[in-house]
């Protein structure tokens, strides 16, 4: 019997004491994807990764591997919000109890400047072309320095997304948001994860020049628009949970030092060490999502 | 009757020492059928060998 | 040919094994009742080692044991004391005696007095103080004194009763049971402990003891786990020590170590320690600590593997496969490994997994050294400082040089006896 | 420019492995573009865009991962593709069955084994084969490389046990209808086949399963047992055994030409007992064998149909033609697209006994041949890398395999071979062996296919058309589609006959049919 330290509210919210059946989408050393339903996703974590929506943290040593736990793809499992248990193995993982991570946005006054706002933004641009991963798309970030394949291949679809958000155009958007959605290496194709901090910079930025949340909720639905079908079964929860300003921890964590003007540095590198090239997509995201919102400042 | 005639009435079952590719083939064909993780037989040293040759 | 003389040899040696009734009699004090035992004799785990040598929680178990016999006042009169020369240290091994971690016996020690009713000999092993800061890990705080005191005045003297009460308890049938419902005799003991405690229950409330004492001895065993472990290992202790010296015998009646080398005694050669760098136990580490905590294996609970459960029945326990990182059939494959460097097959432990077949019983040196396989032995892990306690649990094996060197001191015997 | 891909249906990768994998991988010099992802749309698009897609990548879904690659050559592809593949299944901690580390440990943990399958390296298989037969386990010695004297006393001591102890060097025998080490899967039926050699059991069985019959055993010998010194003692076990079996109404019996004494030895055992018999002694003396009152083999597919002419009833014919209808057709057009100098033929073969018979054959049709395993001392290649005249190679003989794995798993040795071959200008035919069933590679065709467009492509430079015929050994129930393998063959404009030996006479036809039309 295996308990969990913490549960996502997201998810804990959506399960009630009527089981649910779900298979083992894929295993990893430090995570365990167990697929719901259409698009419904828990994903089982070691304590040494961070929060995020969806996920249950298991209380097992760091260096334990998911997979040496017993959990294999295709494998059966039935979940309430008591319990989850694996059917053909020894394995249950104890819900009751364990902490709740409240993945919600956290919108807090800022008492920042403009000037600091930017600042940070363009420090994260530095951090994450010093110290990020740039085989995916975040060498846009750098204007000519370094070329790959993506970066030519997205780099207009960029620049009609920040147009289109800029003047409300809807059409814009989604047409932009197709020429991005599942594009790039990584389980999280690497446009995706840019997507996702565009989103970010665009709440919580978006926050602290007090736009309304409506609107905030309408661009990112329109970003996401035609979603399904386009990449990655475990993308597409990411980016739904983006659009309903559900981040991980890291994305957060960067998103609240940037208005707070509070140790930006540690937290844009924490984020970078995310995955292969994923923390540095989201954080070019951010820097792109940020810089417009620092311009636009309030949406129509 | 000899011993090769009794084999042909019986279900193969077999010890496979050596290729796994040569097991995962019998186990295709639901042979009954062990794979043996050999290693040559003792990994240290020649002496050990001699010490047990002399209990044999 | 000696081959025969061996086998008829080891035949004897399993048939003793075996036919081991580990019976439970009374608890006794370990200065009266175990042989060679001075007010100045510490009992240790392990194989034979001096003061300078021991490993971080031996000597804080030692400092402990000098503190609580009186023998000193603090910490550094105890080092002191320690280091003169004038206690004597000796293995548990030497004196019927085992003990789980630093395995430290000192003369006032309350001990569980076991005998093996088939061949009558007996063996001894302190009662078990629980988990965290423990003299068994090395601690020596107050609290730890405070603890074996307790447990000198009240545990041992109310259990004592109801052991009178009850008679004597038969040990291997216990040890069957637990088997069954999930322990393997050395990491996990859960049921072991739980069916004692149904055993002795109705007459500790017997016992000329207050209401508020009795609640205390019952809430203490059922607080660990481990309790049961303390007798397992003698159990296992008179079971093998029936079947020590039988000349050719190639079987090893003993392994254990004392947390800086790891020693194995063999049947046919009689009393003498076959040893090696103790190992560092690859398992789950509770969280907050890593490897570079971890002390070298240390303890001689390894007596359970010995005599064919612990680690060599971990089938039987696949709860404990967490530990060790490895899946429910994980836990099979290690004890199908086990038969290979066997004599026999149990034919009282049964595992239900295995559809009932006997554990693997009886470690032959010539297999292990024949087919390289050692013997798996479940663990749990201290830290390399006194006083901290168990920080992990997992899988660890004897260094294969003393099966090497126990077998070239079986044939160098053979041939001064001209037999080869 | 060479595109190699890769598809994982269904299959997810933690993110820092991919990363790593397009990192190394471009890396790899020789290797000019490389995407990596999963099958989404837009990374289809992009992979297009950089010219890597292919029909296959097209039809893959967002959940699909997969890898596009262009490189300079094949072999830097196939590194490349090791790499990845290393790096991909680097395997999880899976806990398979159990595996006992010795044979004894095996033995109590199967008591009712009846055969050990033994392919450890020559000087320890000795051991664990004497291991087997002292506790009564029939033996199956696929490892080669014993000395003679250890083969001899192991056949004694099997003898002497009366148990079956097939090899060393045996790589083929079907039990039970268990398909062991490299064999096809064969109906059941009458005949009985005991075989001194891999590839020639599996033609013949192949061929009577084609002409819709079965076997009942299929023993295989080793190489080695029909030789004076061996005496054939395992053949001999091998044909009693055959004969006390109710289910054995034929009885075949194939080898290379074994010592005379040792012929008369076995086949006075068969003229014993009352059972048909057909023997094929590659090249023997037909008239020895009529002697004894068994019926002589021509060729290994002439065997067969023998066999299979006994089983039912029917009248025996030799067969030395085509069973091809329209073959002269073939012929013609073949040498009209032929040029004056083009007069060799080079047969690149994974299968000994295979590229024996087409030997045996060729040379009483076209004269000398020359090859790595000559039927006479003077046809030695003086250097097994580069034909000369009429060469046939048989990929799987020693010089050639050391240290490296068979041919029928690994085609790299001849892959190269066809390219080198087609280079020279006197060459007209070449003629290909491919062998199926448990144990070959799992798409023997699929890997000669972009060589043999390449071998097309150096001969078209100049103008030369270049015949090529093939057999496949194979039957329908093999793992590997026989129908599929003789598809992508014919696709290719190769010649696919039904036997070896109609192969090996086409080529004969038209290289004789180009001389006379000089």
């Amino acid at each position: 019997m295996l308990l969990a330290k913490s549960v996502a509210s997201d998810l804990i919210d959506t399960l009630t004491s009527k089981t649910v059946d779900g298979i083992v989408h894929s295993v990893f050393d430090n995570a365990c994807n167990i697929q719901l339903d259409r698009n419904r996703l828990v994903t089982l974590i070691s304590p040494k990764l961070p929060n995020c929506p969806s996920a249950i943290k298991l209380d097992i040593a760091e260096d334990q591997k998911l997979y040496s736990i017993g959990f294999k793809t295709g494998m059966k499992s039935v979940i309430n919000k008591d319990e989850i248990k694996m059917l053909k193995v020894f394995i249950s993982i104890k819900l009751t109890g364990a902490k709740v991570w409240d993945s919600s946005p956290l919108f807090l006054r800022s008492k920042i400047s403009e000037e600091m706002l930017n600042e940070n933004i363009e420090k994260i641009r530095d951090l994450t072309l010093k110290y990020g991963e740039i085989e995916g798309i975040a060498s846009i970030l750098d204007g000519d320095e370094v070329d790959n394949n993506y970066k030519y291949f997205i780099i207009d679809s960029v620049k009609k997304l920040t147009k289109g958000i800029k003047y409300n155009d809807y059409k814009m958007i989604t047409e932009a948001s197709k020429g991005l959605i599942g594009l790039g290496p990584g389980l999280t194709p690497a446009a995706d994860d840019f997507l996702l901090g565009v989103m970010a910079s665009l709440y919580y930025i978006g926050h602290y020049f007090d736009n309304y949340l409506e609107n905030l909720k309408k661009i990112a639905g329109f970003i996401i628009y035609d979603l399904p079908g386009r990449t990655t079964f475990i993308s597409e929860i990411m980016l739904r949970n983006g659009m309903k300003a559900r981040f991980s921890e890291p994305i957060r964590d960067l998103m609240l030092a940037v208005i707070h003007n509070t140790s930006v540095q540690d937290k844009c590198i924490n984020l970078l060490n995310i995955g292969g090239t994923s923390g540095s997509d989201c954080a070019a995201g951010i820097v792109f999502g940020g810089a417009l919102m620092a311009r636009v400042k309030i949406l129509k | 009757m000899t011993r090769i005639n009794e084999l042909f009435q019986e279900e193969l079952k077999i010890i496979n020492m050596g290729l796994e590719s040569f097991n995962e083939n019998l186990k295709k064909q639901n042979v009954k059928t062990v794979q043996v993780d050999w290693k040559p037989p003792t990994r240290r040293n020649k002496k050990m060998l001699s010490l047990l040759d002399k209990l044999k | 040919m000696v081959q025969e003389r061996i086998e008829a040899a080891n035949k004897k040696v399993m048939k003793i094994i075996l036919n081991g009734q580990p019976t439970l009699l009374d608890i006794g004090v370990a200065g009266e009742v175990i042989p060679g035992m001075t007010k100045k004799t510490i009992l240790h785990a392990g194989p034979p080692i001096k003061w300078e040598k021991m490993s971080g929680p031996l000597k804080g178990a030692v400092i402990g044991a000098l503190i609580y016999e009186g023998l000193a006042v603090d910490e550094k009169e105890a080092n002191k004391l320690a280091a003169s020369g004038e206690i004597s240290y000796d293995p548990c091994h030497h004196h019927n005696t085992v003990g789980p971690m630093a395995g430290v016996v000192s003369a006032s020690m309350p001990v569980w007095i076991l005998q093996n009713k088939k061949y009558g000999n007996y063996s001894y092993c302190t009662l078990n103080e629980g988990l965290g800061k423990v003299l068994r890990y090395g601690a020596y705080s107050d609290e730890v004194i405070k603890r074996l005191k307790w447990m000198e005045n009240l545990l041992a003297p109310l259990l004592k009763q109801a052991l009178k009460l009850h008679g004597p308890i038969d040990l291997k049938t216990m040890i069957t049971q637990a088997l069954q419902m999930g322990d393997e005799g050395h990491n996990r003991n859960r049921a072991g402990t739980s069916l004692l405690i149904r055993e002795l229950a109705p007459y500790i409330i017997q016992t000329k003891f207050s209401e508020k004492e009795k609640i205390e001895v019952l809430k203490f065993i059922d607080s660990n786990d481990h309790f049961f472990l303390n007798l397992t290992m003698p159990a296992c202790k008179c079971t093998l020590d029936a079947a020590k010296n039988i000349e050719f015998s190639t079987i090893v009646t003993a392994m254990a170590r004392n947390g800086t080398e790891f020693g194995i005694r063999v049947s046919g050669l009689g009393e003498r320690w076959f040893t090696g760098p103790a190992g560092i136990v690859d398992g789950l580490l509770f969280p907050g600590y890593t490897a570079e905590d971890a002390n070298p294996d240390i303890g001689d609970s390894v007596i359970a593997e010995t005599a064919g459960i612990g680690g060599f029945a971990m089938a039987a326990a696949p709860a404990i496969v967490q530990f060790v990182g490895g899946s429910a059939k994980d836990a099979v494959n290690f004890t199908l490994k086990m038969y290979e460097i066997t004599a026999a097959e149990n034919n009282i432990y049964k595992i239900p997994t295995l559809d009932f077949r006997g554990t693997p019983t009886g470690i032959d040196i010539r297999k292990v050294v024949e087919t390289g396989i050692l013997p798996s032995i479940n663990t749990g892990i201290a830290h390399k400082d006194p006083g901290i306690g168990q920080i992990g649990a997992g899988l660890v094996k004897p260094p294969m040089n003393c099966f090497e060197d126990a077998l070239q001191a079986f044939v160098e015997d053979l041939e001064t006896k001209n037999l080869v | 420019m060479v595109l190699k891909y890769l598809i994982r249906e269904n299959s997810y990768y933690d993110s820092v492995t991919l990363m790593i994998i397009t990192r190394e991988v471009k890396k790899i010099e020789g290797v000019k573009e490389v995407i990596v992802g999963m099958g989404t749309e837009l990374n289809k698009e992009l992979t297009g865009n950089l010219n890597l897609l292919t029909p296959e990548l097209q039809k893959i879904t967002p959940n699909d991962f997969f890898i596009s690659l262009d490189s300079v050559d094949d072999n830097i592809a196939k590194k490349a593709f090791a790499f990845v593949d290393e790096l991909l299944s680097k395997k999880k901690a899976e806990s398979e069955d159990y595996q006992p580390s010795t044979f004894e440990s095996a033995l109590k943990y199967m008591p009712d084994a009846n055969l050990v399958l033994i392919s450890l390296p020559g000087k320890y298989a000795v051991r664990e084969a004497k291991n087997a037969l002292l506790n009564d386990k029939h033996v199956m010695l696929f490892s080669d490389n014993v000395p003679l004297e250890e083969e001899i006393d192991l056949k004694k001591l099997a003898k002497q046990r009366r148990l079956l102890m097939m090899g060393p060097d045996c790589g083929t025998a079907i039990i039970n209808h268990v398909a062991l080490a490299f064999s096809n899967v064969i109906r059941k039926g009458p005949i009985g086949i005991v075989g001194a050699s891999g590839t020639g059991i599996q033609e013949v069985t192949v061929m009577i399963d084609k002409l819709g019959s079965g076997i009942s055993q299929a023993i295989g010998t080793g190489g080695r047992d029909l030789k004076a010194k061996v005496g054939g003692i395992m053949m001999i076990e091998g044909l009693k055994a055959l004969q006390n079996d109710p289910l054995t109404e034929v009885i075949v019996l194939i080898s290379k030409p074994p010592d005379k004494e040792v012929a008369r030895k076995v086949l006075s055992i068969l003229k014993e007992r009352q059972k048909p018999s057909v023997v094929y002694f590659a090249g023997g003396d037909p008239e020895v064998i009529k002697e004894y009152g068994s019926v002589p083999g021509l060729s290994l597919e002439d065997t067969a149909r023998k066999a299979v002419a006994i089983a039912k009833g029917m009248s025996i014919k030799d067969f030395t033609g085509f069973t091809v209808t329209n073959i002269n057709k073939i012929i013609q057009e073949e040498t009209k697209k032929l040029n004056k100098k083009q007069r060799y033929i080079r047969g690149l073969y994974t299968g000994g006994t295979l590229c024996d018979e087409a030997m045996i054959i060729l040379s009483a049709l076209v004269g000398d041949i020359y090859s790595n395993i000559p039927l006479k001392p003077e046809g030695k290649l003086s250097d097994i890398n580069k034909s000369y005249r009429h060469s046939l190679i048989d990929f799987g003989d020693d010089e050639f395999t050391r240290g490296k794995p068979h041919p029928m798993i690994d085609p790299y040795v001849r892959q190269e071979r066809i390219l080198s071959e087609v280079k020279d200008r006197e060459i007209a035919i070449i003629l290909m062996d491919f062998v199926l069933g448990f144990g070959s590679n799992s798409d023997p065709v699929g890997e000669m296919i972009p060589y043999i467009k390449k071998a097309r492509k150096i001969a078209a430079k100049d103008g030369r058309h270049i015949c090529m015929i093939s057999s496949v050994c194979g039957t329908e129930a093999d793992p590997q589609s026989l129908i599929g393998q003789e598809k992508k063959l014919k696709e290719e404009g190769v010649i696919v006959m039904p036997s070896n030996a109609q192969a090996v006479r086409l080529a004969a036809a038209i290289v004789l049919s180009r001389r006379n039309s000089q």
